[in-house]
């Protein structure tokens, strides 16, 4: 299974978080953000999670005020991707520390590198979360190290 | 840890929607303080609002309603209507208040009473409502009347068999009468509202309500105008004299503010047309013209009707806007929907003496960053060049300036156009077409006009074409895959060309798409058609065959559509309606309200 | 007519909403948005326009229900119905209803309209009942429909009503002002003011669309007299215009062909176009006796406004405009201006809107008067100019680097816009309306006033010069 | 210079779209500035890149961005590398030039010692990967791959192989040549305990057995590894590292299953079938009480189970899941249910048969996705004992008028086609196909259409021909179904065809006797309800009539409606359209001849040939 891109979207239809795993034009990627926004909050919230969208298909889970959409193939597992999702928001709350929409507006970065380190090219890499909390965890504290460094240099 | 437990957590930590909110609403509802209940009302009109389900809470609202405070009247009202249908039976309780406020000493508060009844949906209201709806329509305040007025088009939706035996209907009639000019507005309203439901006429103008209408006319609200403008609009006048009194008073409206009583009052004017000498009729247009334009002052919104409504009308009038050319000039920040219904109209306008402004405009068109609009300032030109044959030389040259700097978009709409010209202009111009057309092959062009106006050209201009038999071997070979109107193009291209230069290849040619369209071709209309050519050519008779296939066609007068006479005539009726926007008679999108369209399964 | 209002957020999904005729069900506005995606054809996407593009018309139908939407600041105001509905009316009444609200609130916005839910159903409920638009004059709304809902008015019971059973002679309550059902809506009796005074504006704004070799396109005057009055009683207030004028009026409301009579009559023509009158002003009187009387409505009113029609005006300021794209790196922009106008007139707060390509960076300017700014959110340079006298002429040259990876195939899309500029000028206008008098009269206070008279002529939204 | 953080908060603190597209523009063209500034340092371009990054997600347009990002990641500190390289991610994608630049810092970085930096290089690389890149780069792919702990240059650990792997495959995806190198790896790797490494590894051997098919034998042989990890999984206990509420990795589950799947699929004598079958029983056995990700595997073992030869008797179990998730509450199982019986049903059409009333009863539902899976799972159930059955429910489906268009062109579609396939009879069909038209005749593509004529142009019983087309006739009688687009145009062709046929036949709805001018009002009738199409339709509607009056004309006896018809294709001679006036003026001629000649031309349609007509899905699989 692999992830096309994933969307982050708040209930009013702002983004929050984009990554396309497959080359599109601005334009496409405009095109695309813009339907979803239309169509994907409009879902009422005991319909399935699985929403046919031109040839892929939207697996998405909304957490509060935010949806985690992301776009798989039609061959793909839906229930896996849930799975994927899932993991990721569960990944992402424990290294924010119970996580929030604003978390994430204002450390989007952090939200991103999480999000390289569960998946590449929209395969997963690692099905261990303590592993990904640990990898990122390391990381923190060598950019922290080094923006201390930086302090007296 | 289950899902559930997981979920909740999540859910919890991306947000907190507050469980026991309406609890707390409902403690707040009941609060010895009024100003807490206050409150309360409006944080739970404010929960309504954004869509959340307060109807839990009727009960208590309800305990909020007797209250001297019209600001939490009016929102506890505003909660009745919209939670009625959910708590039918509770709602009965609230009628006594209701009744009672319909009698309180303030016109407002029982203008309110009266009006918030009506919009309370619930059958066993409809019992309640029939007594203060009477006292209520004898108000001594207008503005109570005023609303009770509308109040009994309320109850005929609810219950029309109720309304119109109560004698309700035949008030509104008498209410015509009124001394107050609001009221009798709205009664009219009223009873419009009412014969749209039923449809039935009502309002049986005469000569003593015309008179009413036309005294009302002058002193009402613009609303009110309207209503008396759709009245009048459809009264049938009976002499000369009505009609003359009618254009009278109804031509002062003409310079009103509100642009909806400018175009129903115009809508007035021309149903009368036809009923004067040819003398009036011509100063009754001249007096519309400027009116018409002065809509195109107004938003996007309602230009774009407005505009809608100007085809209708110059259909019917042609000569009414010659002069006007320039108000309907693009600009830049309008947007496309209203860009393109004013290239519609600037072309239908134009005239032999602006006709070359507007190809110079047109061609700024044809440059516009938007496609849509670059086809359409394209098309135009083409329409203008066939209408005025004055300008049809510049407007070939700017065709030719435009493929020049083509984009292969607008290859397409040029394709069609330059056929357009050749059905007008035969060979005047047809050096510069076959410039163009030499230049052009099959894989320039994709959509099916396109493709069947090119072929139509190789066909009619055979022996100019250059290296035609090429350009037909393409043809017959995409022939299965093609679109079956350039089929059909295709087939009567090969046959006129086997008919005026035949050749070696170009009967191989013909036999081919002969046998595809026949043998594996499933269009029955594209059959036809190849079977009747081939019936023809095997008759022998070449006489015969010319007589029918290579008959010259007529020239082309015009490529401006225009309405059948039959649906002009109703588009005139739908003038400001829903009608005049989607060019159909009501009757074509407009499902009866009471009849059941839900069908039945044999 | 309409059976429900909504106002809608810019992705069209529901703020608040009215329902007059429960007709309609929730489906039909939650399509309301897919339905904009669908129909939006425009190659233009970007960002954060809105759902549609302007490719989506204002009115269409879908599965019986028929959408009526005007677009203001990125919120949708939708009116649904299933009937044959006066669709230009409907139109009308939204926008009168967003200038009501605007009116209450400054700015109708999704903001304001969380903010203020409650006063906005109150106007829903009083401006239309049953689909049927009602009382839509801000003023007259404003007399008993308060922002501060909690102020009382203490008013007597109109004298002469009969006295209802439990009903107390003097009550503190909001009344509806006579005004509203009366035949002078625009005007309560009884308005009182220390001094009496009135001032009238004419003022003219120019439409104008020029060549880049300055030649005029097209121009239209759009002409309005305001009045701002604060007079007690019932004032009746005759307007006197000049006879060329008033005959060109009169000639355009019977649609008579202005310029052959004038031209018999050996003067200079004008054309005036679409007289309209505020609706205090008795529309009979006009024709009959070529003069605007009326009662005034107290405070700020648009008497009578007017378009003229001028092929033989000359453009106010020409333009040389010269661009010059240095290998897809540097743009170079050279702009001349030179003030058309009579050396004793000037023109005032003189902003020209230069559009640049939107990805452009660190803009350098030479110029020899006003102030040079880019703003980034309009794609343009702005230069202002505070003053400039006629016949001078000023010049400006604005450098703007690109980025280095840019898709050149957009780059030369912003030539396509035309400049805009917008310019104030005071003392005359120019289409030859000249006010010979105002008189005002109130029968039985008899008090003195009188008038001040301002003309001004200004540049409307379209004053655009196209340079390619 | 404000921060990022100063940034979204003047963003989100605008109040309106036009006040935060502004403060948006102003930061954008601020940023764009700075770039400029060649002294630009690094804590400088750094927060810049920030500003950028932000700008993306808000979908500003940031490619004036690439270089600066390119310029950061080169940094020597981790925290601008690990952003620049986030940049590059997201800012550039394989169609980029600019790309070619990258490449000398990702050799440089992927050998880096530390493994973070190799880390981001690596994940760079996997995510948007050139062909060009691919072949720069794949040595040091290779390299990471390696895990020989032996090997004295080996500086590669776990945490870089399972990326290694990714980005293997991806290379491949780029250069298919390179599967040749990357194979020789895919052994030890497969032999590894990282559950990362193994789910990487086995995405490397599912894309490389799809782009290289020389690669397929050898990459079976690895079955009974992949077997033993499977058996393994099934058959350990709780392991807290990569459980998910008790079900053991599910992501790994799903990867093997799907590879094993992959590598089985169509090779039913491989060896290892058995095993697979065993293994998938014991799957089932193992989760089928176990709910969330549980079902995950479970549907990822079903369609293992239908996809490989497998026992009857796991197909058995296989679909008693399937069944067990259509009565679930939980939606999303019901969706995946339902979609994967339709790949069932090429194996097992009885047992999806049984589950029929489900699927109809899903054509209600509330939810568009489960109605379209239902609705392509009805077509694909239909056959000749239940077509009317299920005919009924989809024509009651069609009458909810507010189902996607789109959606009923595919059923209009899909129910001609089954219809010429299962149909108890031609009448029957007819009688449908008619109801069908009645309902959605706006919604018929043109083939259809032309096919249904085709069918009756076969139809060789003259007196259903008869009957057809009095249906036709009382059906497009009313003034709404005469605004039908298809019905118009089949009735109007068949009036034209078989009109003379049934003058003197009593109309089956009215009892009245057809009559030469009843069809001849019929046509104008049709015609005048064109006016309200749209051009394209209203043109054809005008070409068909125009053909149906000439073929009429020389078979009616009343001189009157031959007149009648005679004007009728005389009012298009000065048509704008091109084709309509070509028609009119050649038909006006044809008109002037004899009737013998006229007979002669217009002599009945011969029958064209049957033509196989492709079904269509509601999207690609």
């Amino acid at each position: 299974m692999s992830i096309k891109y994933l969307l982050l979207l708040s209930r009013q239809g702002k983004v929050r978080l984009s990554k396309w795993y497959i080359a599109m034009s601005q334009q496409e990627k405009q095109r695309v953000t813009k339907e979803l926004t239309a169509i994907v909050p409009l879902r009422k919230s005991k319909m399935c999670n699985v929403l046919e969208y031109k040839d892929s298909k939207l697996v998405y889970r909304r957490y509060a005020s935010l949806f985690f959409i992301a776009c798989i193939g039609n061959d793909d597992n839906e229930l896996l991707a849930l799975e994927v999702i899932q993991r990721y928001v569960e990944v992402m709350d424990k290294i924010y520390g119970n996580v929030c929409e604003l978390d994430i507006i204002f450390n989007f970065q952090l939200a991103y590198q999480i999000l390289d380190e569960l998946v590449i090219d929209g395969v997963m890499q690692e099905s261990s979360s303590s592993e990904i909390i640990r990898r990122i965890a390391y990381q923190e504290q060598m950019q922290h190290d080094d923006a201390v460094q930086s302090v007296y240099t | 840890m289950g899902v559930g437990h997981l979920q909740r957590k999540l859910r919890r930590i991306f947000n907190v929607p507050k469980k026991g909110e309406n609890s707390e609403f409902r403690t707040g509802l009941v609060s010895q303080y009024s100003d807490e209940r206050k409150d309360t009302i409006q944080r739970v009109i404010a929960a309504m609002t954004v869509g959340k389900d307060v109807s839990s809470l009727f009960p208590d609202i309800l305990k909020n309603i007797a209250t001297h405070d019209l600001e939490q009247k009016k929102l506890v009202y505003l909660y009745l209507m919209n939670y009625a249908k959910t708590n039918p039976e509770l709602c009965i309780l609230a009628t006594n208040t209701f009744v009672q406020d319909t009698r309180d000493p303030n016109p407002l508060v029982r203008a309110l009473a009266i009006r918030t009844m009506g919009c309370i949906r619930v059958d066993k209201m409809v019992d309640y409502l029939c007594i203060p709806l009477k006292e209520t329509l004898n108000d001594d305040n207008p503005y109570v009347r005023k609303t009770a007025a509308i109040c009994v088009a309320k109850l005929f939706d609810l219950n029309s068999k109720l309304c119109t035996e109560q004698g309700f209907i035949d008030t509104l009639l008498e209410m015509l009468d009124d001394s107050n000019q609001t009221v009798v507005a709205n009664a009219i309203s009223a009873l419009l509202e009412i014969s749209k439901m039923s449809d039935a006429k009502l309002l049986n103008v005469n000569g003593v309500i015309l008179k009413r209408l036309l005294l009302t006319l002058n002193e009402c609200t613009e609303w009110g105008r309207i209503s008396i403008l759709v009245a009048l609009a459809d009264y049938d006048t009976q002499d000369s004299g009505e009609v003359e009194k009618i254009v009278e008073k109804v031509t002062p409206q003409l310079q009103h503010e509100n642009p909806a009583v400018v175009l129903s009052s115009i809508k007035v004017i021309l149903k009368q047309l036809e009923k004067v000498s040819s003398d009036t009729r011509e100063r009754m247009l001249r007096r519309l013209t400027s009116p018409l334009c002065s809509l195109l002052t107004n938003p996007p919104e309602i230009q774009y009707v407005a505009l809608k409504n100007i085809r209708i009308i110059l259909e019917k009038y042609p000569q009414i806007l010659a002069r006007d050319l320039q108000a309907f000039f693009i600009k830049y920040s309008d947007p496309l929907y209203l860009k393109l219904e004013k290239i519609d109209i600037l072309v239908r306008i134009s005239t032999k003496e602006n006709a070359s402004i507007l190809l110079s405009e047109l061609r700024e068109y044809a440059m516009d960053v938007d496609i849509q609009v670059v086809n359409r300032a394209i098309e135009a030109i083409g329409q203008l060049s066939i209408k005025i044959e004055s300008i049809s030389k510049k407007a070939v040259d700017i065709l030719y300036e435009l493929y020049l700097n083509r984009s292969s978009y607008v290859l397409e709409e040029l394709v069609v156009v330059i056929q357009n010209i050749l059905r007008r202009y035969d060979t005047k111009y047809l050096p510069t077409v076959i410039t163009v057309i030499a230049d052009l092959n099959f894989d320039d062009i994709d959509t099916p006009e396109a493709v069947s106006s090119y072929i139509w050209i190789l066909g009619q201009y055979c022996k100019e074409i250059p290296h035609l038999e090429d350009r037909l071997k393409v043809m017959s070979e995409q022939f299965g895959e093609m679109d079956p109107l350039a089929q059909s193009s295709a087939l009567t291209c090969i046959v006129k060309v086997n008919l005026t230069k035949s050749s070696a290849n170009t009967r191989q040619l013909l036999q081919k798409i002969l046998n595809k369209a026949t043998n594996e071709i499933e269009n029955a209309d594209v059959r036809d058609q190849a079977y009747i050519y081939w019936r023809v050519l095997s008759t022998d008779d070449k006489a015969l065959q010319k007589k029918i296939i290579m008959r010259k066609l007529p020239t082309l007068e015009t490529t401006i559509e225009t309405f059948s006479p039959g649906l002009l005539d109703q588009l005139i009726n739908e003038i400001s309606n829903l009608g005049s926007v989607f060019y159909k008679p009501s009757s074509a999108f407009i499902k009866p309200k009471y009849s059941d369209s839900a069908f039945v399964n044999k | 007519m309409a059976s429900v209002v909504y106002f809608l957020d810019s992705r069209g999904r529901p703020l608040l909403h009215r329902d007059y005729k429960w007709d309609i069900p929730t489906s039909a506005v939650e399509k309301f948005p897919i339905l904009l995606l669908k129909n939006s054809k425009s190659t233009n996407v970007e960002a954060d326009s809105g759902l549609d593009d302007g490719a989506t018309a204002p009115v269409f139908n879908d599965d019986g229900i028929n959408y009526i939407y005007l677009t203001h600041k990125n919120l949708y105001i939708l009116a649904m119905t299933r009937e044959d509905a006066n669709v230009f009316a409907v139109l009308c009444y939204l926008h009168s209803l967003v200038r009501v609200l605007e009116g209450y609130m400054k700015s109708l916005e999704e903001e304001s309209i969380r903010d203020n839910f409650s006063i906005i159903y109150e106007l829903l409920d009083e401006m239309m009942d049953f689909g049927v638009p009602q009382i839509t004059d801000q003023k007259i709304l404003k007399e008993y429909i308060t922002q501060e809902s909690f102020t009382l008015k203490t008013m007597l019971r109109p004298s002469g009503s009969k006295k209802r059973p439990g009903a107390t002679t003097v009550f503190k309550q909001r009344v509806a002002p006579i005004a509203v059902t009366n035949a002078i809506s625009w005007r309560s009796p009884g308005i009182k003011h220390k001094k009496n005074e009135a001032y009238l504006d004419v003022i003219e704004s120019i439409d104008m669309l020029v060549n880049s070799r300055n030649q005029l396109l097209s121009s239209e005057i759009h002409g309005t007299i305001q009045l701002k009055s604060f007079l007690s009683g019932m004032p009746e207030l005759v307007l006197g215009l000049n006879e060329r004028f008033m005959n060109s009026c009169i000639d355009s409301i019977k649609g008579n062909d202005t310029i052959s009579r004038a031209k018999i009559a050996g003067k200079k023509p004008i054309e005036v176009e679409d007289v309209k009158f505020h609706q205090c002003v008795r529309l009979g009187k006009i024709e009959a006796d070529k003069m605007i009387s009326f009662i005034p409505p107290d405070g700020e009113c648009t008497l009578m406004t007017y378009r003229v029609h001028s092929p033989t005006l000359k453009p106010l300021f020409l333009i040389d405009y010269k661009m010059r794209n240095h290998s897809n790196t540097r743009l170079e922009i050279m702009v001349k201006v030179k003030a058309n106008f009579k050396p004793r007139i000037s023109a005032r707060r003189l902003q020209i809107r230069i559009p640049v390509p939107r990805d452009i960076d660190s803009p350098k300017y030479h110029y020899n008067k006003g102030n040079l700014k880019y703003l980034p959110n309009e794609s343009a340079v702005l230069w202002k100019i505070h003053k400039i006298d006629g016949g001078k002429e000023y010049v400006m040259i604005a450098e703007l680097m690109l980025p280095t990876v840019t898709d050149d195939t957009d780059l030369e899309k912003f030539r396509k816009i035309p400049l805009n500029l917008k310019f104030e000028m005071q003392g005359f206008v120019t289409s030859g309306l000249q006010v010979k008098y105002l008189k005002i009269r109130e029968p039985k206070l008899n008090y003195q006033s009188y008038p001040y008279v301002r003309y001004i002529t200004k540049s409307s939204d379209h004053y655009d010069v196209r340079v390619k | 210079m404000g921060s990022l953080r100063s940034f979204i908060r003047a963003v989100r603190s605008s109040r309106t779209i036009a006040d935060e597209r502004a403060v948006i523009r102003k930061e954008s063209a601020k940023v764009r500035t700075a770039f400029r500034d060649p002294h630009l340092d690094e804590p400088h371009l750094r927060k810049n890149i920030e500003k950028l990054l932000y700008l993306y997600i808000l979908g500003e347009p940031t490619s004036f961005g690439q270089v600066e990002c390119l310029k950061l990641l080169t940094s020597r500190s981790y925290i601008n590398k690990r952003l620049g390289y986030l940049a590059a991610m997201l800012i550039l994608d394989e169609n980029q030039e600019i790309l070619t630049l990258l490449t000398n810092s990702l050799d440089i970085d992927i050998k880096s010692t530390n493994p973070y930096v190799a880390g981001l290089a690596l994940c760079t690389l996997g995510n948007i990967a050139s062909p060009e890149l691919a072949k720069d780069l794949y040595a040091d792919v290779d390299r990471m791959l390696d895990n020989d702990p032996n090997h004295s240059s080996n500086i590669s650990t776990p945490y870089l192989r399972k990326k290694a792997t990714i980005v293997a495959a991806k290379l491949i995806d780029k250069d298919p040549d390179l599967s040749e190198l990357f194979i020789g790896r895919i052994p030890m790797l497969l032999r590894e305990k990282s559950h990362g490494v193994l789910l990487g590894a086995l995405h490397l051997v599912r894309e490389t057995f799809i782009h290289d098919p020389t690669s397929r034998e050898i990459l079976r042989k690895q079955a009974p590894v992949i077997l033993s990890h499977l058996r393994f999984l099934v058959s350990t206990g709780y392991s807290p590292e990569y459980d998910v509420r008790s079900v053991p990795d599910p992501f790994l589950y799903c990867s093997l299953l799907q590879t094993l799947r992959c590598l089985l699929d169509k090779d039913d004598n491989n060896p290892n079938l058995e095993a697979l079958n065993d293994l998938l029983a014991q799957v089932c056995a193992r989760l089928e009480n176990s709910k969330g990700s549980g079902y995950a595997v479970l549907y990822e073992a079903v369609q293992t189970i239908f996809a490989i030869n497998s026992d009857s008797s796991l197909k058995v179990l296989g679909i008693n899941i399937l069944s067990k998730f259509l009565s679930l509450k939980d939606n999303n199982t019901r969706y995946v249910a339902l979609n994967t019986l339709l790949s069932v049903i090429e194996y097992e059409p009885l047992a999806v048969q049984r589950h029929r009333n489900i699927v109809v009863g899903c054509l209600q539902d509330g939810d568009i996705s489960i109605r379209r899976r239902a609705l392509e799972l009805t077509f694909a159930i239909m056959n000749n004992q239940n077509i009317r059955m299920l005919t009924k429910e989809l024509l009651k489906f069609l009458g909810r008028s507010e189902e996607d268009n789109d959606l009923k062109s595919y059923i209009t579609t899909q129910f001609t086609l089954a219809c010429y396939k299962y149909s108890p009879g031609l009448e029957w069909t007819f009688h449908t196909l008619i109801q069908l038209l009645e309902k959605a005749g706006d919604y018929f593509s043109d083939d259809i259409l032309s096919s249904i004529l085709a069918l009756t142009m076969q139809n060789e019983d003259k007196e259903l021909t008869k009957k057809l087309v009095i249906h036709l006739i009382a059906a497009s009688s009313s003034p709404d179904a005469a605004s039908e687009f298809g019905l118009s145009l089949i009735t109007i062709w068949c009036l034209g065809e078989y009109g003379d046929l049934v003058v003197g036949m009593p109309n089956y709805k009215s009892g009245k006797l057809i009559t030469e001018k009843q069809e001849v009002d019929q046509l104008e009738l049709l015609l005048n309800a064109s006016i309200l199409k749209k051009s394209s339709r209203r043109d054809q509607i005008r070409l068909y009539i125009l053909t149906a009056s000439l073929k009429l004309s020389s078979r009616f006896k009343s001189a009157k409606q031959i007149e009648h018809l005679r004007q009728m294709i005389n009012k298009f001679k000065n048509d704008t359209n091109l084709e309509i006036q070509i028609r009119a003026i050649e038909y006006t001629e044809i008109f002037t001849e004899t009737k013998t000649i006229k007979r002669g031309l217009l002599e009945r349609m011969p029958p064209p040939p049957r033509k196989e007509h492709q079904g269509i899905a509601l999207f690609d699989r």
